[in-house]
């Protein structure tokens, strides 16, 4: 047992634990997470294989069919008359693309901020926290309108100025669970040895703080998605007419009193990713393992 | 106690710093707003004469060292559009944002709280379940979305509440509704992960041993050692909903910060810009500040010495 | 019939793992008479603390019981209720846990935990008046200034203390039955003599029963009047604690007797070490040479704790130096500022002849795999997430020396066989961590060896081949080692010389046999006389 | 308006409601006349000020403070006679002082919002008290509707309190007078019983700023709003809602293509000819806009003085798009397409990935590029535009004078060919009237079709959702009047 009250305490699954082939035993949300997931990822790898369904193809005098109505748009059309289904599907891979990338930019980048400060404390922490904080107070908008002045805006552009900039709540958690760890023995027992810091920190306190970040990613990736179609609103991100799960939402509004189904549709289809990350990343964390107050010790 | 403050202060000083001058350099990046503020038959010539009457044709140095210059006596000057002092407009918004955050926050954290609690309480996997399905289902409809749906049910159909306006504590509700709920499936799963290790603690074990009901190992013992890095991300989201939300604002016609400084950023109302950026930074500064000072108290063993 | 206050009838334990139930204790039938002690000896994970943790309903996750019954108080703790259950912990028995460190919660005060342990059964009692009454209790157990660190939270204090902390919880209702598990292990003798004391009188006053979970067989000799022998989840030997340790009948028990190191005779083979070849040629060679460090901490009010003060001392290659002293007066730090973990204000540390950066940071990687430790809090000092074998790997991966079969050769050296190599440290009992610990700092064939209270928790067999390991080891590579102990038996077998600490000062100093045999200073004196006896000196009346 | 001290609301019962809260499609800038020039701000001053001359709903041009104007023979002076016994709300006379002042200060600053509505104008001259010249620096015919644009502030009162002071406490002659500001949440209006025209229906007015149309439509639905300015796609539910109406009018805009002739392909007239013809307006007027818009022919909209019926429609053909391009040996070099992704045109996305998609149709290369509605602006005014772009332009005088000098003169911020002849014909209409003008605009607009200088979209309709009781006519450029309004 530990001292850190941020560590998920040791007995069963810890992450790597859970990982090692043999004594993987998903639990039945992660199950449903993955199969949420799977569901996304076939979506939009299903796509190119099915022919005949063309997500850009324009026909205004079939414009906004309701689904099931037609079996050349099995779910409907937009505005434009475009294919609904090859658009969800294809929006699923643009965006989980941009997606991931971006969370995995924000996790990285949070994550060793938070560890850095946490580990090394002093000036380094000061300088750190200040850059945090100006990150934070610099609303995104403003950035991106700016960046947009100089650089015509891509995907990429997203990903890396969103990457950049979203990363603030990683660092702040991990942070702390750093400073924490950070006085356990066994995080200085391989400096003794004559491991380096990053030693010490690749091996001890990521592997005990990264369940942490997993959480946080996980809840984000819908804050993610929602930021990326905000872009798009700004002109920002993938350029129409390839779509985005955002970009769909927030221009199937518009219709939400007549067409709803132009926001559920692609609403659905992030829901199963939102929620499946979700569940996913609950497998790799204490409440996973269902660690509920004990009955007072008895089973 | 002092240098610790003074310290403090000299952080809150150097983010400030930076903040108004990434800012201004930013602003700067975007454009001369000239344009925006005439009418479509101005001329060029008339366009170039306005961007010189607000100094855009100083050179950048100067025209950052004049700003600098009216932060140190607190003028930003007046915004181009309204013609009123830039501060006034934004402190002008601060009580409607104010208020709007500090309800948001604090019913989305007690929602989670709660919810976090009766979940390890009861022990119910049932219950767990289900608020996370539905904090998962609340997490992947849009804000926008979401506050439509509710203008739609409570405005709409029920007549019970305002769609709009900030007229009435009636108006508050929708909009602390929508972000309370957005709030609450992050703070949820950090305090239940939490929670769930502390669970799994010796020292609870001992808390067990002596005698004490799980009710009160939970609330006195588990809770405050599993708020540390909840509350971390509570002060970001609290710095966040006082920096103003922006959606939120333009959904209920609220009057925050939000709406004025994305308006002041895409309309190139640099004095605004850079008022309300002070704002928020100062905003961000201070909240995060007591939350670093809480979380000592109650953690100790985070603080570096 | 005599009124037991607690009958253990036939319990056997179980682990639910992935690989299927895999049995933990079987069939183990215990009694404690009202009033009386017994004492619960035996190997090192042979199911102590879990039985007792079944007596208080409180086995840890993945552990269930499949058969038996426990009675405590005439009703069967396996039957009971949660609210039956609580009303009786802490009041029918009280139990007092095997790791001080981790058993009190990080972030609150140590006082304010005291306290709501007298609070809890005494719902009438005010705050002020239960502040009172642990400031009291703290003090009962021999925690000096009680008033003013009770309000310090478990890190500042040491690890002697924090068990004393423990202590003070559990006899705050005087409880029908007192279970210690390994109580004293991170107390000095002086302390411990004064907590055991401390346990008697509480029973004498109160009639209270205990049950004693123990290495150190001189305790049980002293304190209990029924033993039980566990070995491998199953009793091997019950019987009255006299005739047990005058007549052994089992094999196992009397190897146990056998292995107690004594602190009141010259070990057999003391001098044996020296004079071997290996040692000889390193005979002046000086591993570690401390002169005057000062350790301070911040304490409150911007006002340093001075924690060490003003040490100096050596060891030469080949040699063993033992740190005794209170709990409290500055061992750990002591080691720790060596290693440059907790970077010393002032004074200098040169290991093998070099002077070495205060600051950890400041030393090479070559320098630092010169000394190792063994850290007193063996909890803290394994990764939950690595793996016993990942353990022992990491200073030779961290070397680029790893092979597999070293790290076999490690462990089967401190006696664990190879089914542990898997197990992450929250399944191992304490004294398999602690071995896991000792492995680990042998793994680079350091010159020094820190060993900050390395057999504590360890059961006599176990640690007499733990330090039969050790002095091989020393013999071949003409090691040296700083060892911490408050087991003065243990400090009699194994060091060459020691030095007794107090208040972060030495305060005498000498060979061995000296301090043993003509003890100088009045504290040196005092720690001895607290030595427990093997043989059974009186029994309880 | 809120929930529990509803003052407003179509939810009146039994006597006719006198109170209207109306959404403003953005926070209205100052509350000073002479500075502020948003176009937004007008649907407050309408009420509160007066300005020399009304456009009415339907486009005519009434008297308001002037009661007569008249022009010399050359269209280079004009005379205006204004209303006796006017006084503000505070008892300052209204006179060709306060109308001289008002203009002359406008005047005065040429980097002022006002400024470019009267750059043709040299001077200002009172006459006698109740008659005012302006003196032009050139001919022009349809000056009197700029007029329209222009509030008058009584001159004492306003450089006794200066412009600050008077922003926060406007004071004019107008029909209604402030009760109270609250900047971002809503402009109060109360009727003004001394007014010296004919007093308006509605008693109280509040203006409130609400930038979402969704937020729009439904406040008007719970009753939070009586009327409000909405999107094309919200038209049919609210009209299937039951408890609400909705005011549809043609606007006096057209959403248009615009074209920098002067680079890559788009020099080559047969390219933007096939632009033209690439085009399905009327589907995309049908379907995309649910009808609320008619097919363009022209660069200005029926609503707008100008508009000719003799101007030819370049026309949807996309084969003859197909063979312009195989003959001018267009190589498939994408075409930059900017537009705003949302803002002054209403679907402004869809309607450009529309275009995206006709265009493609007929073998031409997009490459899209979107922005926020005030970047585009900013690229619009820098005549930033590499190669086509989507804009609009509806001029608030209802004529066609400002959107031509802006497509057709060299310092047209649209004009990108700085075709001489078009420069000619824009200039030329100013000088002549009635009949003969609307020949010069025919000329022009029919030329420009020709070079295919701009692809005229569409006309946008004005959609309005208001409370079923309301009697309204909307203006064609969007702001509210309500002085000839009322409840059933
Ligand atoms: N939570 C657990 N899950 C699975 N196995 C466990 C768990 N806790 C302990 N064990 C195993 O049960 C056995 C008995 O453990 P116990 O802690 O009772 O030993 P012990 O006799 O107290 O030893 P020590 O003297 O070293 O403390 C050991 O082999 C240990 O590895
Ligand atoms: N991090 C710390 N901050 C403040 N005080 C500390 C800290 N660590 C230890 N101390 C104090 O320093 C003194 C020496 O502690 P140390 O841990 O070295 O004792 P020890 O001799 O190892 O005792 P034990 O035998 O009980 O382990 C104690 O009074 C303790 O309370
Ligand atoms: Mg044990
Ligand atoms: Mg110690």
């Amino acid at each position: 047992m530990t001292l850190t009250p941020v560590t998920p305490a040791p007995v069963a699954a810890s992450p790597a634990a859970a990982l090692r082939a043999p004594r993987l035993r998903l639990r039945p949300s992660a199950v449903v997470g993955f199969i949420m997931i799977g569901l996304v990822v076939a979506l939009s790898a299903l796509r190119p294989i099915l022919p005949g369904f063309d997500p850009m193809g324009q026909d205004l005098s079939r414009a906004l069919l309701p689904p099931f109505t037609d079996p050349a748009h099995p779910l409907g059309t937009d505005p434009l008359g475009r294919d609904l289904f090859s658009r969800v599907a294809l929006a699923s891979s643009v965006t989980l693309g941009i997606t991931l990338a971006i969370v995995a930019l924000n996790a990285l980048v949070g994550t060793t901020v938070g560890i850095v400060s946490g580990y090394f404390g002093g000036k380094v922490e000061a300088g750190l926290s200040v850059l945090s904080n100006t990150v934070l107070a610099m609303p995104v908008v403003l950035l991106l309108i700016a960046i947009c002045a100089v650089v015509s805006p891509s995907a990429g552009l997203t990903i890396l100025v969103v990457g950049c900039t979203w990363w603030v709540g990683y660092a702040r958690v991990t942070r702390n669970i750093t400073a924490a760890l950070r006085r356990q023995d066994f995080v200085v027992a391989p400096l003794t040895q004559g491991a380096d810091t990053f030693w010490t920190i690749t091996r001890h306190v990521v592997p005990n703080v990264w369940p942490h970040t997993l959480i946080i990613a996980a809840t984000d990736i819908a804050t993610i998605v929602l930021i990326e179609a905000s872009l798009e609103y700004l002109g920002l991100g993938v350029q129409p007419p390839t779509p985005s799960w955002g970009a769909m939402i927030f221009d199937g509004q518009k219709y939400l009193s007549t067409d709803p189904w132009l926001v559920i549709l692609p609403g659905l289809v992030m829901f199963l990713a939102v929620a499946g990350a979700q569940f996913v990343s609950q497998q790799f964390t204490a409440e996973a393992r269902g660690a509920l107050l004990r009955k007072g010790g008895r089973r | 106690m002092l240098p610790f403050l003074l310290r403090r202060l000299g952080l809150a000083v150097a983010t400030i710093f930076l903040v108004v001058t990434v800012g201004f350099i930013l602003g700067r990046l975007t454009g001369a707003p000239g344009a925006l503020l005439l009418p479509d038959n101005a001329s060029a010539a008339d366009v170039d004469a306005l961007n010189a009457g607000l100094g855009f044709d100083r050179p950048v140095i100067v025209q950052y060292l004049d700003y600098l210059g009216g932060l140190f006596v607190g003028d930003f000057g007046d915004s181009y559009r309204r013609h009123e002092s830039a501060l006034g407009l934004v402190l002008e918004r601060v009580p409607a944002t104010v208020e709007l955050a500090f309800w948001a926050f604090v019913a989305g954290f007690a929602l989670a709280l709660i919810a976090a609690l009766a979940i390890q309480l009861t022990g119910s996997r049932l219950l767990r379940a289900v608020v996370g399905w539905g904090g998962a289902v609340r997490q992947s409809v849009p804000d926008f979305f979401f506050a439509l749906l509710l203008v739609l049910v409570f405005s709409v159909l029920l007549g019970v509440l305002p769609s709009l306006g900030r007229t009435s504590p009636a108006s508050l509700v929708l909009p602390v509704i929508t972000l309370a709920t957005g709030q609450f499936v992050m703070y949820l799963r950090l305090l239940d992960a939490a929670l769930s290790e502390q669970a799994e603690q010796d020292y609870v074990r001992t808390a067990f041993a002596q005698g004490h009901s799980r009710a009160a190992i939970l609330l006195t013992q588990m809770l405050p050692n599993a708020l540390s890095p909840v509350l971390g991300m509570a002060g970001l989201n609290l710095g966040g909903l006082l920096g103003g939300t922006v959606v939120v604002e333009v959904v209920f016609a609220w009057p925050g910060l939000g709406s004025l400084l994305t308006d002041a950023v895409s309309q190139r109302d640099f004095p605004i810009v850079q008022a309300g950026l002070l704002f928020v930074a100062l905003m961000f500064v201070l909240v995060n500040t007591l939350v670093d000072i809480l979380v000592s108290r109650i953690d100790t063993r985070t603080a570096h010495s | 019939m005599t009124a037991s206050v607690l009958t253990v009838e036939d319990l056997s334990l179980e682990a639910v793992s992935p690989h299927g139930p895999r049995p933990l204790v079987t069939g183990v039938s215990l009694d404690v008479a009202r009033g009386r002690a017994l004492g619960i000896v035996g190997e090192s994970g042979s199911g102590k603390s879990l039985t007792m943790l079944a007596t208080m309903g409180l086995l840890p996750e993945g552990v269930r019981v499949t058969s038996g019954r426990i009675i405590l108080d005439g009703r069967d703790v396996t039957a009971l209720g949660d609210r039956e259950l609580r009303s009786s912990r802490g009041r029918v028995a009280a139990m007092i846990f095997q790791d001080p460190m981790s058993s009190l919660n990080p972030l609150r005060a140590v006082g304010a935990q005291v306290a709501s342990a007298v609070r809890i059964h005494a719902p009438g009692l005010g705050r002020a008046a239960a502040r009172r009454r642990a400031v009291e209790l703290l003090e009962s157990v021999g925690v000096r200034d009680a008033a003013e660190r009770a309000a310090a939270r478990p890190h500042q204090w040491s690890g002697g203390m924090r068990q004393r902390a423990m202590i003070a919880m559990a006899i705050a209702h005087d409880p029908l039955l007192l279970i210690a598990d390994e109580p004293t292990t991170a107390l000095d003798v002086t302390v411990q003599a004064q907590v055991m004391a401390l346990l008697d009188e509480v029973r004498e006053r109160t009639g209270s029963a205990l049950a004693l979970i123990t290495h150190d067989l001189g305790l049980v000799g002293e304190h209990t009047d029924d033993i039980a022998v566990m070995r491998a989840g199953s009793i091997v030997e019950r019987g009255a604690t006299a005739d047990v340790l005058a007549a052994p009948r089992e094999e196992y028990t009397r190897m146990l007797l056998a292995a107690v190191p004594s602190a009141h005779e010259p070990p057999a083979r003391a001098a044996a070490a020296i004079g071997d070849g290996a040692t000889e040629a390193h005979a002046n060679e000086v591993a570690l040479e401390v002169a005057d460090l000062v350790v301070e901490y911040p304490g409150r009010r911007g006002r340093a704790v001075r924690a060490v003060d003003g040490v100096s001392l050596h060891v030469r290659a080949g040699e063993t130096l033992a740190v005794v002293g209170e709990s409290g007066c500055g061992k750990s730090s002591l080691l720790r500022a060596i290693l440059g973990l907790t970077p010393a204000s002032g004074g200098s540390v040169s290991i093998a002849g070099a002077p070495a950066a205060a600051a950890i940071a400041g030393r090479s990687a070559a320098e630092r795999a010169r000394a190792q430790i063994v850290f007193q809090d063996p909890s803290s000092a394994l990764d939950p997430r690595v793996s016993v074998a990942g353990s022992v790997a990491e200073p030779l991966r961290v070397r680029r020396a790893y092979r597999p079969d070293r790290v076999r050769e490690l462990l089967a050296g401190v006696g664990l066989d190879p089914s542990f190599d898997d197990r992450l440290p929250g399944r191992l009992s304490g004294g398999q961590r602690q071995r896991v610990g000792i492995a680990r700092a042998l793994a680079l064939d350091p010159a020094l060896v820190l060993l900050d209270e390395p057999v504590s928790a360890l059961d006599v067999s176990i640690q007499a081949q733990v330090l039969d390991l050790l002095r091989d080891l020393q013999r071949e590579h003409a090691l040296a080692y700083l060892f911490v102990s408050h087991d003065l038996g243990v400090v009699r077998g194994i060091a060459d010389r020691v030095v007794v600490m107090q208040g972060g000062r030495i305060v005498e100093h000498g060979p061995t046999e000296d301090v043993f045999t003509h003890p100088q200073h009045p504290y040196t004196r005092t720690l001895l006389d607290a030595i427990p006896h093997l043989t059974p000196r009186k029994a309880l009346s | 308006a809120g929930g529990f001290d509803e003052p407003t609301g179509g939810s009146a019962s039994g006597s006719a409601q006198t109170s209207i809260t109306a959404a403003l499609p953005t926070d209205p800038t100052s509350m000073d006349p002479i500075r502020s020039g948003a176009l937004v701000v007008l649907s407050v001053f309408f009420h509160t000020h007066d300005q020399l001359v009304k456009i009415t709903a339907d486009g005519e041009m009434v008297p308001k403070l002037a009661t007569d104007w008249s022009a010399n023979a050359d269209l280079t002076e004009w005379e205006f006679t204004l209303q006796p016994d006017v006084t503000a709300s505070n008892g300052e006379e209204i006179t060709a002082d306060d109308v001289v002042f008002s203009y002359e200060t406008i005047l005065g600053d040429p980097t002022g919002e006002n400024y470019a509505y009267l750059s043709s104008v040299d001077r200002v001259e009172k006459v006698d008290d109740l008659t005012v010249r302006f003196v032009l620096k050139q001919p022009f015919s349809a000056f009197p509707r700029n007029t329209s644009l222009i509030s008058i502030v009584p001159a004492d009162t306003y450089q006794e309190m200066g412009a600050d002071a008077y922003a926060r406490e406007p004071i004019g002659s107008g029909p209604y007078v402030f009760d109270r500001i609250t900047a971002g949440v809503s402009y109060d209006l109360v009727r003004n019983d001394d007014y010296w025209g004919e007093a308006p229906a509605i008693e109280t007015i509040s203006l409130q700023p609400v930038s979402s149309a969704e937020s729009r439509a439904s406040g008007v639905l719970s009753g939070d709003l009586d009327v409000a300015q909405i999107g094309p796609t919200q038209v049919s539910s609210i009209e299937s809602a039951g408890n609400a109406q909705v005011f549809s009018a043609l606007s006096n805009g057209v959403v248009f293509l615009g074209a920098n002739s002067t680079a890559g392909p788009l020099q080559d007239v047969r390219v933007r000819e096939a632009i033209g013809h690439a085009i399905d307006t009327e589907a995309i007027v049908d379907s995309l806009l649910a009808g609320l818009a008619e097919p363009a022919k022209a660069m200005l909209a029926p609503a707008v003085e100008g508009y000719s019926d003799y101007v030819e429609a370049i026309g949807y053909d996309p084969e003859t798009a197909r063979a312009l391009l195989a003959e001018a040996g267009y190589d498939g070099t994408p075409i930059p397409f900017d537009y705003a992704t949302d803002g002054r045109i209403p679907l402004s996305s869809e309607v450009a990935q529309s275009i995206q998609g006709y265009l493609e149709a007929v073998g031409i290369a997009v490459d899209m590029r979107g922005a926020d509605q005030q970047s585009h602006t900013l690229k619009v005014r820098g005549k930033e535009m590499q190669g086509i772009y989507l804009n609009t332009w509806a001029p608030s005088t209802l004529d066609g004078d400002l959107p031509l000098t802006d497509f057709y003169e060299p310092a047209g911020n649209n004009n990108y060919a700085l075709d001489p002849t078009t420069t000619q014909l824009a200039e030329r209409q100013r000088g002549v009237e009635g009949a003969e003008r609307e020949d010069v605009f025919a000329e022009l607009l029919g030329y420009s079709n020709e070079q295919v200088y701009f692809v005229p979209l569409y006309v946008p309709a004005n959609n309005f959702a208001a409370g079923s009781s309301l009697q309204w006519t909307p203006r064609a450029d969007g702001l509210y009047d309500f002085t000839e309004t009322s409840f059933e």
